[in-house]
């Protein structure tokens, strides 16, 4: 009892309480990164350095008024923002953070299917919250998101498939695993995979250049326009907990998990002794912060575009790559 | 019934209302699009919002009184409006102004246009979703504030001519540090180009949008970039001189295709055009009176007018009527560039998607204070 | 107790019967179309329930293909209702009674 | 115990969201209703030692299907119910007594047959070389069921085709 269910409970709870956090955190840190992109300083009011911003804003949402429209469809109004967040919540389950199964909440055989399944429950939280606050901006970008995430859920499912194929598992730490085997990140060997990986996630999290659903200078805001208070905030938790889990895929697929760079060269041996989550957390960051870095830069896609993208230069090539990771697999 | 029945069913149109508070309309404007999913069939252009009667109003303020209220139209952009009207009256009044003044004018209406052109390079930027050019391009105007600042105490209406010349000589030191903002902003422009220029999502968001041929574009009455954008040499500064335009060396950007990226290479061309007509200014500044010989009270004799000067936006008209015997105008009139240009977005909106009128809006460069007056 | 196959196929059949009434007694095409699904999953659960209790996993390779047929159902499905909509306005099964508009 | 406790949990959430699925008033909510009846079978499949089925439902299903039918159902933006409109000879009673009586006879063979089956029918499973549910399920694919897998992907392809024939307005 206290093995299948007390210590699962508690690593759960660590997990979430760590999450809310670190989302918390995440959004200080775009602010002042975005903030350093452009030569100001970001939030310097609350704490040293602005630091305790991250704690002022969850704050502040959560004493705003949380209005509900008159011809809201009350229910489902509710409902969306609930939507969005569990699944962004619940994969964090059968991401391993570190070597030890101390770091992982549970390693399913098909941990990686598992992820992308339930990613994909989340875009029912954006459809329905355009289509609930019953006006006609959160509805276009409703529909909209739905386009986007089905499509980009294709690219790099489809994308997922190669790495599957190089490393022979569906389980995350069996992912990892045979990357310490073989010596090489999976990234090295499947770069394509990579960078496509890298795209299709940051348009499934909904993150510029491809914000769509969210722009503000074309749907003001998006699905989220007609919501206030903690109602919204629960969408932005939802949305940056996918940005961290998005980082954790691709380093957990991509960048060798929580393995140190180079895991086969016996010199850099030394580095073992920096403990395994270190090595998850610090890859980790340089996702995010690339993630922050490209909205910083760049201008986004029109939709038609990014469909375009998706339908016509991702998902091909992502075919091709799955069949070329095959017929190599075969030869070899 | 039936066929209204037909309509009200009609599942493929949608009729949006954008703004009037809408982030991305500048202001007030407000579009009521007609969507065929996200392609817009068809725009009504409904202005009005922040009208403040200013032509009305002028015309029962004495004519130095005017100035202030011709700060009000173009707010971004108070300096040119004041150099528009005050050359308008001297024609009226067939003043001469002090070369002096004529320099420092054109220093400052050029200074005007590269502010100007900042805050049109920001919004359109941001429009189209790239932020951090929006903070640049808002930093270096800064800088232009602080400069009027210094020179009239004012940052943003600034009031900063008189008829027959202007109301004060320059801070000493100003010209220093005019020269040093233009060395600042020849290395920005750089910066700005580095951003977007080359920046393949927004090649393709500007390239091809909102194309308008030159006919189209004199036919719609466009003005500025967004004329000369269609490859028609059109610029007041050239064409009819005025200030101390004559004496300065410099080219008038001209685009081919007419798409929303030509016209933002015209603007940023710009920029170095008018950095360059300041160098030229600043070196060759005459020295002399700045306020011409002019009656303490202003009684044009009767007749009437038009002057037009080349403003940011495009072609900034004024049309007075004096008659003679009162210390106001009988008749006020402008010829608003934004007003003019606004009247070129249905055509260039339809056809193009909800994501494109934003990035429509932006190219032709409105501002409401001055479409609504 | 214990829950036996038994106890799925009740669960199953009552799902499926629960599916049988949306489609007998809604009006809404789309709703009989999800009632449909209803009855498709109802027939999974049993053919999974079964394959665990004949350790044969067959019955696991039936709903991979049921699945791929319910896809292939419904993309068609709602392509027909999405173009009766825009000629009839209507997603009424009972107005659906000519096979040519 | 536990299995129990988690077979009835699921199974009143199933059947009380299926319930929902066909009497909800308006479509949007049947579609809600229809996702959480999908992941509750989801977490059925889980319990019965299905992962690749129960991740491939959700996937599929949840992710897939559904967002397909709420799309639809935000389309057809309705003015009126369909429910308004009711064709006299239709006979809503009698297709509920019917699907009633098809319960009981389901319900009846169901007893009929457990009271029975004393045969443990064990088909031994054909001898795969693979260990694990997921490698097992993709061996009977690729071996014995081959022909039926590419002739759903045929069928998967013919419907995809069919879609935007008839989605697409002027073709």
């Amino acid at each position: 009892m206290l093995d299948t269910v007390f210590w699962p409970l508690v690593k759960i709870v660590v997990l979430l309480n760590a999450v809310m956090i670190s989302v918390t955190f995440m959004t200080l840190l775009e602010r002042k990164v975005i903030a350093w992109a452009q030569s100001r300083l970001g939030p310097m009011r609350v704490g040293p350095y602005g630091v305790l911003q991250a704690f002022a804003d969850p704050i502040k949402l959560m004493t705003k008024e949380d209005i509900t429209p008159a011809n809201a469809d009350k229910m489902m109004f509710t409902l969306a923002p609930i939507l969005s967040l569990v699944p962004a919540f619940v994969v964090f389950a059968v991401i391993p953070f570190g070597d030890d199964p101390l770091y992982y909440v549970a390693d399913i055989n098909v941990g990686l299917l598992f992820l992308i399944s339930v990613t994909s429950i989340g875009v029912y939280g954006i459809i329905l919250a355009g289509w609930a606050s019953n006006s006609k901006y959160p509805l276009l970008a409703g529909l909209r998101a739905s386009a986007q995430l089905i499509s980009y859920e294709i690219a790099v499912t489809m994308t997922l498939v190669s790495v599957i194929l190089t490393a022979g598992t569906l389980s995350m730490v069996e992912i990892v695993e045979a990357q310490r085997e073989t010596g090489w990140w999976i990234g090295f060997i499947q770069p394509v995979a990579f960078v496509l990986v890298l795209i299709g996630g940051l348009a499934e999290t909904n993150r510029a250049p491809f914000d769509m659903p969210e722009a503000e200078q074309e749907l003001t805001g998006g699905f989220h326009t007609e919501y206030s208070g903690m109602r919204f905030g629960l969408f932005f938790l939802a949305e940056y907990a996918n940005m961290i889990v998005i980082s954790a895929v691709v380093v957990v697929l991509f960048w060798g998990g929580w393995l140190r760079p180079f895991p086969s060269v016996g010199a850099l041996a030394l580095l073992d002794y920096i403990p395994s989550w270190i090595w998850m957390f610090s890859k980790m960051f340089l996702v995010l912060y690339l993630f922050i870095w490209i909205r910083a830069t760049l201008p986004r896609y029109r939709y038609d575009q990014l469909m375009r993208i998706g339908w016509k230069v991702l998902i091909p090539i992502a075919i091709a790559n799955v069949v070329i990771t095959a017929v190599v697999k075969v030869l070899l | 019934m039936a066929t209204e029945s037909a309509a009200m069913f009609d599942t493929d149109e949608l009729v949006l209302n954008m703004g009037p508070q809408h982030p991305s309309t500048h202001g007030v404007l407000r579009l009521v699009l007609r969507l065929d999913g996200e392609r817009v069939k068809d725009v009504d252009v409904v202005m009005g919002y922040v009208h403040r009667g200013i032509e009305k109003l002028s015309e029962n303020r004495d004519w130095t009184q005017i100035i202030l209220l011709t700060d009000r139209m173009d707010y971004v952009a108070a300096a040119t409006n004041n150099l528009g009207y005050c050359e308008t009256v001297e024609k009226l009044m067939e003043v001469e102004v002090p070369r002096r003044a004529r320099y420092i004018r054109t220093i400052l209406a050029e200074l005007q246009r590269i502010a100007s052109h900042c805050l049109w390079l920001g919004t359109h930027a941001m429009d189209i979703g790239a932020m951090t050019v929006f903070l640049y391009a808002f930093r270096e105007r800064e800088l232009i504030l602080d400069l009027f600042e210094e020179y009239c105490g004012a940052r943003l209406t600034y009031n900063s001519m008189r008829i027959g010349g202007l109301p004060l000589d320059l801070p000493s030191g100003w010209d220093d540090k005019a020269r040093a903002f233009c060395d600042i902003m020849d290395s920005k422009v750089a910066e700005y180009e580095e951003l977007l220029t080359n920046n393949r999502i927004w090649l393709e968001r500007t390239r091809g949008i909102g194309v308008i041929s030159g006919a189209d574009a004199i036919a719609l009455g466009l003005c500025g970039p967004p004329l000369r954008g269609s490859a028609v040499n059109r610029d007041v500064r050239k064409d009819e001189p005025y200030a101390a335009y004559d004496e300065f060396d410099f080219d008038i950007p001209i685009g081919t295709r007419g798409d929303t990226y030509d016209r933002y290479l015209i603007r940023l061309e710009e920029f170095r055009q008018s950095i360059r007509i300041i160098r030229q200014a600043l070196d060759g500044l005459p020295e002399g009176p700045v306020m011409g010989k002019v009656p303490r009270l202003l009684k044009p004799k009767a007749g009437e007018t038009y002057h037009a000067i080349e403003s940011p936006k495009g072609e900034l008209g004024y049309f007075i009527v004096s008659d003679g015997r009162a210390t106001n105008p009988y008749r006020f009139r402008v010829r608003p560039p934004s007003f003019c240009n606004l009247q070129g977005l249905r055509p260039l909106v339809i056809g193009h998607l909800v994501a494109d009128v934003v990035a429509l809006i932006g190219t032709i460069d409105v501002v409401l204070g001055e479409v609504d007056r | 107790m214990e829950i036996t196959p038994a106890h799925y196929t009740v669960l199953s059949a009552a799902l499926f019967t629960i599916g049988v009434i949306g489609v007998l007694v809604r009006r809404n095409i789309i709703i009989i179309f999800m009632a449909i699904e209803l009855m498709l999953n109802a027939v999974n659960i049993n053919l999974v329930a079964h394959a665990q209790q004949v350790e044969n996993l067959v019955g696991q390779v039936f709903v991979v293909f049921v699945i791929a047929v319910a896809a292939a159902e419904a993309a068609v499905g709602l392509g027909i209702i999405l173009a009766f909509y825009r000629n009839k306005e209507t997603v009424n099964i009972d107005e659906m009674n000519v096979m040519r508009w | 115990m536990a299995e129990t406790i988690v077979f009835y949990t699921l199974s009143v959430l199933i059947l009380g969201l299926a319930i929902l699925v066909v009497t909800a008033k308006n479509a949007v909510h049947s579609v809600v209703a229809l996702v959480m009846t999908f992941l509750c079978v989801a977490a059925l499949y889980v319990v019965l030692e299905a992962e690749f089925l129960a991740v491939i439902q959700i996937l599929v299903y949840a992710g897939g299907i559904v967002v397909l039918y709420l799309f639809v159902v935000m389309l057809v933006n309705l003015g009126r119910s369909p429910e308004e409109h009711q064709d006299p000879r239709r006979l809503s009673v009698f297709g509920l007594g019917l699907a009633g009586a098809m319960l009981l006879e389901v319900a009846g063979i169901v007893v009929y047959s457990y009271n029975r089956s004393a045969s443990t029918v064990t088909a031994p499973a054909a001898a795969s070389p693979v260990q694990g549910n997921t490698q097992e399920l993709g061996w009977l694919l690729y071996t014995d069921y081959l022909i039926p897998f590419e002739l759903a992907s045929v069928l998967l392809l013919v419907a995809m085709v069919g879609a935007i024939v008839l989605a697409k307005r002027d073709l």
